[in-house]
């Protein structure tokens, strides 16, 4: 589970992304090819069931900030899934 | 000491006008986002917000601090509520002083317009036909479904405030 | 039934606010204007505010209206204080209420314009070097008079907020 | 003084016009030949000392409401004289 070959991720979901995986959060191994924050997106997607479909409206924030696709992925990073905000 | 806070209390207009108050300050300009007895067409019993708490206080930080260097004497301050909120409560509170009423407002209108375009901050309504998050259109639904979501998508100028 | 008032006792955000609150107000927004420490580049220690007070009850009647009229759903109030007022003293609050923030700025906005433009209220400064009319220029005098009035002119675009 | 010949009318000074007339208001019988706005404001301008020369940015209110230059004048208006406001 925590083979030193793979980036360890935390992934939180918020809102309609949280009620449609039915988690808050959870960790994630990466796969060596995932190392930006564009492919994780395509790699969620595909591994996640509840997220087929679904992901050309959400956002995605590393650290706390949005993120650029083309941002790199670090161990330890905490990406979140953003569905759009509807906040005011 | 700028006031930018998210919160599960009622929020204090006071609170926030005094915020941005100082001496040189001619012009204050306020916005109440509250919550309405309708949306969409539908009628709306209660409101659930919820947010992303750490990023969105950074968030509404760098709005704040990119308002306030664009218009020198510009002073903000924002206050957000979490929580279930019903009909008349008060969602969210923006305030901005200024010399004169011109950049007041123009800085109070940027202040709520990036709050609710970029803050990760979420509502879930609740009517008659059930609950669903605002601004969420499932992709996976078709066109012609006839749930809040699809309703939603059919309007998409008419949000909340 | 309209908040629209002249007061000598100091004026009440909230009572503003709930004038203009009902249940289809998603969006208020409010205005104050509030003594500030200087104007053209004058240090202000006192305001007199006077008004002729039934033309100017009137004139707000009608400037209300009118916001009223011209975008439904929107409600607005206005309190304009008169006497003597300190720095940091609020001389007026607008507020309007409207389904979405774009119409409740626009009306606040509209309606602190035309209360500053017709409505017969004056207010006289008092600085370290006497006391003026704002607004007034004195025809009889000359353009290199050294008084405020002369100083006023030359800055028309520097209003009190 | 209340000859029946002349339309009586009260005048009312606001603030920096109250100043240089020194007064806050004043009944003034007409001339036969003021019966409109504009006219009475010509006349006031000639007749008041504290008022000449500068009438340009003043506007006339008759009874409460401003008033156009052709307006007519009737026995028993109240007139205004407003300086430019400055409320707010």
């Amino acid at each position: 589970m925590l083979a030193p070959c793979c980036v360890r991720i935390t992934v939180l979901y918020f809102a309609a992304l949280r009620d449609l995986t039915g988690k808050a959060q959870e960790q994630l191994h990466l796969p060596d090819a995932v190392t930006q924050v564009g492919a994780l997106a395509a790699y969620m997607e595909q591994v996640v069931p509840a997220l087929q479909g679904r992901m050309a409206s959400v956002r995605l924030a590393r650290n706390e900030r949005f993120a650029e696709s083309s941002e790199s992925i670090a161990e330890g990073d905490v990406i979140a899934l953003l569905p759009p905000v509807s906040g005011g | 000491m700028t006031l930018l806070e998210l919160r599960h209390e009622p929020l204090s207009l006071d609170e926030a006008v005094r915020a941005v108050q100082h001496e040189g300050a001619g012009a204050i300009a306020v916005f109440l986002g509250v919550v309405r007895n309708h949306n969409n067409g539908q009628p709306v019993v209660l409101l659930e917000y919820e947010a992303y708490a750490p990023m969105a206080s950074k968030e509404m930080q760098l709005i704040a601090q990119q308002i306030e260097q664009q218009s020198p004497g510009v002073r903000v301050a924002a206050l957000h509520r979490l929580g279930s909120l019903q009909v008349g409560d008060i969602a969210v509170i923006c305030a901005a002083s200024a010399p004169h009423r011109q950049e007041a407002f123009q800085a109070c209108r940027a202040l709520i317009d990036r709050i609710k375009e970029q803050v990760p901050i979420w509502k879930r309504e609740h009517g008659p036909q059930g609950a669903y998050w605002v601004e969420w259109v499932d992709a996976r639904c078709s066109a012609d479904d006839h749930d809040h979501a699809a309703h939603a998508h059919r309007d998409p100028h008419e949000g909340n405030h």
